[in-house]
């Protein structure tokens, strides 16, 4: 089946990214597709590369770019990411700022759009 | 329709609506602080028996591990991110953030 | 359908879920918008945030008719609560109660909570 | 002391553990979300006039005006930025978030 | 005074809080906390955070008294209410009522939420 | 008096933001010290320059730098910052990076300390 993933929080600050992140590890575990992440609200903030992250714990934009480079698209609103200085230069590798008119074609492509937030 | 509960009922009243807008038979999965739910002896535990009556109602191992609940409220189904997916598979998810 | 649950200005989710509401209305899909707990207070005539500093927007709840989102309900019990009536919306709109929300939103393919 | 409160009561459950720990007398504020509690003829009307017995309760009038609240509860006091500022002059304060 | 009211792993204020915490202590300031509402649950025993991938932070706590934090209070109804007793915690603190509490939050200088 | 300020959510998401600025405003007016401004959790993202506002929207943390200008110190959390993306490279002038321990001062030279969150 194929599922849309709308992630509406931080990392670190709120579980929603890790709830979001397990969630799809298993989906594709089942032989799920995962048609798209979106990341909208604070959600943006998953998505710079400028984390500095001690070894013993996880980080989390980088396991956002390593799902990116197996083909999985991951979508950041432009408007939400405007407001939270979020831009092209520190945006992670295999993501890409768009429109939420990219929300929409994800709700129309997946069977199932799953949302994670506060 | 699948309801996904992720907010301590002690702190919010989420769960109140929750079962308000609900059809009888719509299983109701706890998840992040929501499994707090779960925990026996709780001054919630009215509500809890009473959502059961009508809900299936699970909670993610994952979850309640990671806050130290091993026993959970009898009826409350403990399921792994495995059976989450099978159940977003099943039913129209909606969370109750 | 959009299933509005949370109070304006205190935080952006009221916001920026509408902002998602316009652009779905734009790409003209049959789209629908529930309003129940405190997203009922979105909907609420006369707010004014210039002395907060915060984006007005209740105003362009209005237009949610013109952008094609035909079915807006709020959930009667919400509303109640908070002592209001259907008078003081910004807006013309259906009130359920939750049985018949229920319903319609189990009618959807898309449920998006805001 | 000084009680912020600043979550809208409908939601969380804030405003009844800050009644429980505080002391006859001690003010409450109300600012963002939380001068939600201000409103007329609401379902936490009861818990409010209890409140009011116990404490002077305070509601910003910005915050109050953004929400498009004219007419609040009897005994609340509106308030604005200023006298926000003494009353932390006046006592320690803490928010409940 | 540290007053924690949030639950841990849900969102990281409880993990934030507890490293201001630390630091203070290192400050070799006195400095008391209190733990009340859902941060009683940050306290209980046998959390184990490997399977949603979190830091696991709650042994942390049994350090607090070598710290320096010499005033650790927990409030009675806020463990009740979770169905939690004094035995279900990682470390000794003083479980009080409400009404202390008070008392001890009124003679402190500063009040710092988690 | 002297006024330390705790800011604990990030910007637009969150009022706190705001309440923190127009409380610092009307304690100025009335001719308190503001000792700083710490900013902490969530609340670090206020210090971001890559913020792109629109014109008819407040410019969160131009705002803030224009207070830092006035001589008000603004403190974000270095510990905090790294784990959302904030560093010296995108840092509004007139802020500063430092320890934790900068808010156990900041609660030293204060008479009051008031927290704005969420």
């Amino acid at each position: 089946m194929k599922f849309g993933i709308l992630v509406q929080e931080g990392p670190y600050n709120h579980q929603a990214s890790d709830s979001a992140y397990n969630f799809i590890q298993a989906a594709l575990e089942k032989g799920h597709e995962i048609t798209g992440v979106f990341f909208y609200n604070d959600g943006v903030i998953n998505t710079t590369k400028l984390m500095d992250i001690p070894a013993d714990d996880r980080h989390i934009s980088k396991r956002w770019s390593d799902l990116g480079a197996k083909g999985i698209q991951l979508i950041v609103c432009v408007a939400a990411a405007k407001r939270r200085g979020i831009n092209p230069d520190v945006l992670i590798e295999n993501a890409r700022i768009d429109g939420l008119g990219q929300l929409s074609e994800l709700c129309i492509e997946s069977d199932r759009l799953i949302t994670f937030g506060d | 329709m699948l309801h996904i509960v992720n907010k301590s009922p002690f702190k919010y009243r989420n769960l109140d609506t929750c079962v308000r807008v609900s059809e009888k038979e719509d299983p109701i999965i706890l998840i992040e602080d929501g499994v707090y739910a779960a925990l026996k002896g709780s001054s919630i535990e009215g509500l809890m028996k009473k959502t059961l009556e009508d809900h299936p109602v699970f909670a993610i191992r994952a979850d309640l591990k990671a806050r130290g609940i091993d026993e959970v409220l009898d009826g409350i189904e403990v399921c792994d991110y495995s059976c989450f997916v099978d159940m977003v598979e099943k039913h129209i998810p909606y969370s109750w953030l | 359908m959009f299933v509005n649950r949370k109070a304006p200005h205190g935080s952006i989710y009221a916001y920026e879920g509408l902002e998602v509401i316009l652009i779905f209305g734009a790409y003209d899909q049959e789209i629908s918008a529930a309003f129940l707990d405190d997203a009922v207070l979105s909907l609420k005539k006369g707010q004014d945030t210039s002395e907060i500093g915060t984006k007005e927007f209740s105003a362009t709840f209005r237009v949610l008719e013109a952008y094609g989102v035909e079915n807006r309900y709020v959930e009667r019990e919400s509303l109640e609560q908070r002592g209001l009536t259907e008078e003081d919306l910004v807006m013309d709109v259906e009130v359920v109660d939750g049985a018949t929300l229920r319903k319609y939103m189990g009618e959807q393919d898309v449920l998006l909570p805001f």
